[in-house]
């Protein structure tokens, strides 16, 4: 066993850190502070992190990305995180769709997309999977209801496809290039057997953006409805076969979680706890209280050691589990760890706040821009309906 | 006689109170374009409406012109008004809580003719009290005797028959819609702690007084800092502010704010604001438990949403009979003395209690909505935020928790 | 009105209680010879005095020779019970409770005029249900119809005058030492779930009737069971046990305990019950904490024990508001009717709070104790074991949660 | 980073595995379930396991030992916690002891003490702190009250040294060959400056066992008084010098944290918790609740998948730290992963007796057990006076 990072490694771990300290961070608060759903995001910060490697770090070295291993993947995450979660997100959003297409994607399918997402610094992407009524059933589609989960229509005319309908809540919608669609291709039968994976390229006359959200954590990253009216697609911007469902197409499951997604919200967490304790860890050194500095005050002391032991444990967790993801052994920790991110970041961010305190009727803002952004977990990474579909993962 | 029955007077401005919030306050509370930005200014004009339901005077006495309610009744108004909107709800308790405090408890008979009819026929009068007491932090000297370099306030020097007033007070609820302040002041020239402070009623209008810029939703440099409190606050600036001896609340030196007891009724008034907020958030979950559909049911019928519900529905209703106790308690002192009650804090419990409640209830209630509990045009998320505001208050944190401990232990401080 | 004042009568009650918990019973109860060994033995000697004291009768009418308590008594009476032994107070809160449904609310004239002196004049008459519900377990039938395979009861067949009974009843609560068991049965042939069930009464002396040895610390097949319950208990065999008519308890076919409601009496008693272990545990602790000195100070003092200790002192109190009020409702039913009280089940709520509650007090409780919480001649890991019954049991669990946000859905559950 | 085992970190794992499933568990009820403080020990089971290696697998190899690394020691201990995690402890137990004695003892000693322990089956070793008036003082002393903290006397009398006084809780007390004894050779000052550390063997005229002290929790395992009444020892008993407190004496704190003491816990907790998710799993696939196995309803989903997430999060961090040991690294989280099992052992072990539930009158004895043992953990590895000193090891 040896925990001890490689060389490789390190370069990609002192290479985020440099980025998220010098300007990750100093950009984060202010951002947060700019009011609107579209107007926190920033192109030159995604420009800047893009000719550092950050926006393509998971493309294979033969494709001409980084190549990175998801050690390193999980590290960046983290480092990145640290100076701010949502831009983290921003970045690492992107990788597990070019990880899609140079997975499941055809050479001529790659030679189309990631091609142009390598070159242009401000190419990303995104996946549109939930609708306003199919939320939870995406993820667990009942069993006694075959119509339940996406409903966007697939119709095929002559060689194209025609896409309708509606999707919300989709990352990156705002600013992506490219999105993956999942649409129903046959409405009546469920949709592992009747859902088909499309690209979608912005521009593509019949798509558009509809209202962009406005979030209370995460303002930076994007989120947005996508719209569909008579959306014509050729049959060469389906993902594998038509009708194999949306994880199959992806060629997802290899490691007995998702290959990606799951480590992804975790590693990020990471990053938002190391935040949450420095910041303890400094104000408890300097503030007062009864002519004490906080953290002689056993209340602090507690609370400070809370965050600390959680954040080392989240950690030991998040590297264990990318090890397992390199090593492609069959784990269910990627789903676990994704869960248990989630209380652990909200529990780490609200013991933060705490510590801080309200200093008369104002609180520190960072300590609440990472409650708030914690709070994004409770339905990325943690809600019930993906504790229960995790836990079926376990043999 | 135990009894837990309502009068009639209670029932129907319970139902006065949920029909206002319901039908009035709540579409603008939370209509996307109040929600979405930062800044959220006071409804000024729900705030006059629920004025004129006589909220505003609610608790102060029938002889001074206002309604005479007790604290329990205070209470269920409260939680049903903070349904629709928490900042009136928080303004009009402080107003309707220092009302019965200054007017019928602490002012003399002249000082109550010069400013209560004032106070009762204007429905934009509001009452502020700018101070702390010993109470304030105290957890934090726990079981240590009072720790008094804290204590910073206004200095106050006899000039005539007048008081000079200097000094600064940060973050005053209600100081932006105040029309009468009382201001804490040390009178007693090097005396520390909470010793020495005498309190002076101050009109706006006060030659020398000044309202700084309401508490935004950024503030300190770069903006490091962000609004956490209900209501409305501002800082107060005095500046050779004169003010006549006969202004003087009580005796001189002897604040009869400093020992933090006066304020308990205020406590259990937030405490019923805060069961208001938790409500909302709870009531929004259930119905949209509901109605929503995932798993071919509504998701009310999964396991997994029950079991949340459920821990809001115990939660508020423990909530709920602690703040109602502690309310009654406060206008009940006969019932310690005669061994119905312990002689507990409720009041501290209540608050404590009631806002760690709150908190969880606003989180598992956004749960229930998934994606939207985030939105900022969806109310959730401003519940949330007003949960976490009532759980991480001085009065209800951990330093709160150590004042209960010390009662239980019968510990007394030595004031400094 | 609402008014939380004791009456005299419930003051003079809980002190005469209070004191013979402490000085008869807890010496007893917590002297190392009895916590040490595994099986505990019901206190015979002590339950007899108890009984003396008038708690088996309490709840009893006036009328019928007892001293007619109302809910909320019984529950302050029990609560000071269990701080000095819990199966005590278990056994008598569960005769004194069925006392009052059994003589009171079920029996015909003819049989109370059958039992009742007998109940009345001997301290050692204990009373037992044996059956089921269709509240018991509800919840894990969320939102689903009643689920019927699992309600198996002895069955009776008519035989002239007389049913003749057969089979087994698992676990029932008091059986070792009743005389007088109120058992359900099934008397329709064919019926299903909670349909066609009787019940009857049938002393211990019946011919046929077969207490089965007191359920032990250890049982199962490798003793790969324990013991997890308080109070006392046995399993129930009847073979051809001939039951006359007379003695069917209401209408043949329609059990009158069938939907859980006669029972919500017991499950407040439990509660009381739970709050007296809390208690124990919670005045152990702070004893203890003012006398033990580590870090130069005794240990009340350091902020972490502090912290302990109010929030025992809050969960406390929330449980006993809740307890108190649901004991209130049972015997105020029009409380409900003119909308003081909310529709829920307040005595599912406050079974459940206050086992949630007491099982995390003793668990703080026992940390102030350090090695001394797990040592079997310390009271403190008894308490925490009972703590642990409480909160696990089927009717405090979760899924006496789900049973609680049915009731918020406003779900009807079609009987089996 | 490299998770996977190595061969001889493999072999003990399966050696260890076997035991436990083939010895421990069928006879860890049963001892449980025996009155009496003394009585659930087996001389036996202590000799079974010392035949494979496991009373002295800590001992290097230069004298004769096993000498497995603190990854080998973190998954023999785990894994015979599975089988009962008293008598897991009841072995390792000696480890921190036989360490000390070949980091801090001398040869002579080594030859007196290490032979012995190595060529008897039967000789387990102590340590005595705790008196009745010197718990968490012993810990952390107050820095204003020098008086505070163990106070068995030990006086000089010619070449000899003469202790009188009283310990209590010792673990191994009433079985034990050899204890190490914390006693007070200079009572005027603290424990740092006053405090020296004996070696006290078993038949020491003036030195004998009070109490046996029956417990809730861990009922295999021993605790009892130790009584000095003039017992007279040789200054060739002392661990290193007169006065240096016993960290110092014991040269304990060489990688931020206790060499072992702490991971001891945490490793061991990891055991139960590995049990308490299999019997939950287990149970939960055949018992039904309203005509559904358990496993169907999502309240006992949820729960299970807590215990998993939970354990598998504590799995990462002890194998982390023990791998921190084993490279030398400085770090504190030796400590925090102790009072990291403390939460969680609690935790699993309270989910695994919910999932149970009870049965009638009834609860399955090992969910019981497994709760009881848990117990032991709150002062053992988890106070508040701990956390907070735990705290203070943090740069």
């Amino acid at each position: 066993m040896d925990f001890s990072l490689n060389e490789e490694q390190r370069h990609w771990q002192s290479e985020a850190r440099k980025f998220a300290t010098e300007v990750l961070r100093p950009a984060s608060v202010a951002r947060d502070q700019i009011e609107g759903g579209f107007e926190p995001w920033n192109w030159d910060i995604i420009e800047a992190g893009s000719k550092l490697g950050f926006r393509t770090l998971a493309v294979p070295k033969e494709w001409g990305g980084p190549g990175a291993d998801f050690v390193s993947q999980a590290i960046v995450m983290a480092e990145l995180a640290k100076g701010d979660s949502a831009m983290s997100k921003a970045f690492s959003q992107n990788w597990k769709w070019s990880h899609l297409i140079s997975v499941a994607c055809s050479n001529d399918q790659k030679e189309r997309f990631l091609k142009p997402f390598l070159a242009d610094h401000r190419y990303v992407m995104g996946r549109g999977i939930t609708e306003p009524n199919a939320g939870s059933d995406n993820r667990m589609p009942p069993e006694d209801d075959p119509k339940a989960g996406y409903r966007v229509r697939a119709t095929q005319d002559g060689k194209d496809w025609v896409l309708n309908g509606e999707k919300c809540f989709i990352a990156n919608g705002s600013v992506g290039s490219l999105f993956f669609v999942d649409a129903r291709s046959n409405p009546d039968v469920n949709i592992k057997l009747g859902g088909t994976l499309f690209m979608v390229p912005k521009g593509t006359p019949g798509f558009r953006i509809g209202k962009v959200f406005n979030k209370r954590g995460w303002r930076f990253y994007q989120n947005a409805e996508l719209i569909f009216e008579n959306c014509r697609l050729p049959a060469a911007n389906i993902v594998g076969e038509v009708g194999t469902g949306s994880v199959k197409a992806g060629k997802g499951d290899t490691t007995g979680g998702d290959i990606f997604g799951d480590l992804e919200l975790a590693a990020n967490a990471l990053g938002v706890c190391d935040d949450a304790v420095e910041m303890a860890m400094t104000y408890a050194r300097t503030a007062k209280r009864a002519g004490k500095v906080l953290m002689e005050h056993q209340l602090v002391q507690l609370r400070i050691h809370e965050m600390h032991m959680l954040t080392e444990a989240l950690r030991s967790y998040v590297l264990r589990t990318a090890w397992q993801h390199d090593a492609g052994e069959h784990s269910a920790n990627a789903g676990f760890v994704m869960n248990y991110s989630t209380d652990i970041i909200q529990r780490v961010t609200r013991l933060n706040m705490q510590v801080h305190g309200a200093e008369g009727c104002l609180m520190n803002s960072r300590a609440d821009k990472l409650v708030r952004d914690a709070m994004v977990w409770t339905h990325l990474a943690g809600d019930t309906v993906q504790r229960v579909k995790i836990l079926k993962r376990l043999k | 006689m135990f009894d837990l029955t309502l009068t009639p007077e209670q029932l129907e401005m319970r139902d006065t109170l949920r029909d206002f919030a319901q039908r009035e306050m709540k579409a603008a509370a939370i209509h996307p374009d109040r929600l979405q930005p930062f800044e959220k200014p006071v409804m000024t004009d729900l705030l006059a409406k629920a004025a004129q339901l006589g909220i505003r005077t609610l608790a102060l006495s029938e002889d001074a012109g206002g309604a005479g309610a007790d604290n329990l009744t205070t209470c269920i108004v409260l939680e049903e008004l903070a349904t629709g909107e928490v900042d009136i709800a928080t303004i009009l308790g402080t107003t309707a809580a220092l009302g019965r405090t200054l007017f019928d408890t602490l002012m003399s008979a002249e000082q109550k003719a010069r400013y209560v009819k004032a106070f009762v026929d204007d429905d934009n009068y509001h009452l502020a009290f700018a101070g702390t007491t010993a109470e304030a932090g105290s957890g934090w000297t726990y079981h240590r005797d009072a720790y008094d370099d804290g204590v910073v306030v206004p200095t106050a020097a006899k000039q005539g028959s007048d008081w000079v007033i200097n000094g600064r007070v940060e973050a005053v609820s209600n100081a932006p819609l105040a029309k009468l302040f009382a201001v804490q002041v040390r009178t007693g020239a090097g005396s520390k702690g909470m010793k020495g402070l005498s309190t002076f009623l101050i009109p706006r209008d006060t030659a020398g007084l000044k309202v700084l810029d309401t508490i935004k939703a950024f503030g300190g440099p770069d903006n490091s800092l962000t609004r956490w409190h209900h209501g409305t606050a501002a800082a107060i600036e005095l500046k050779d502010c004169k003010v006549p001896a006969a202004n003087l609340l009580g005796k001189e030196g002897a604040c009869p704010f400093a020992d933090g007891k006066l304020l308990a009724r205020n406590s259990v008034a937030m405490a019923a604001v805060s069961l208001g907020v938790g409500r909302a958030s709870y009531e929004a979950a259930v119905d949209y438990a509901q109605m929503r559909r995932q798993g071919g049911r509504n998701i009310m019928e999964h396991q997994a949403i029950g079991t949340k519900i459920a821990d809001c529905t115990i939660k508020l209703e423990l909530s709920r009979n602690m703040v109602w106790k502690a309310a009654w308690a406060l206008d009940h002192p006969e019932a310690v003395a005669d061994r119905s009650l312990s002689e507990l804090p409720l009041h501290v419990i209540a608050r404590v209690a009631s806002a760690e409640a709150v908190h969880e209830v606003t989180l598992l209630a956004a749960e229930c909505f998934g994606a939207m509990g985030v939105m900022r045009d969806m109310p959730l998320q401003k519940y949330v935020n007003d949960g976490f505001i009532f759980a991480h208050a001085e009065d209800s944190d951990g330093a709160a928790k150590l004042a209960i401990a010390e009662s239980v232990a019968g510990f007394q401080r030595k004031a400094a």
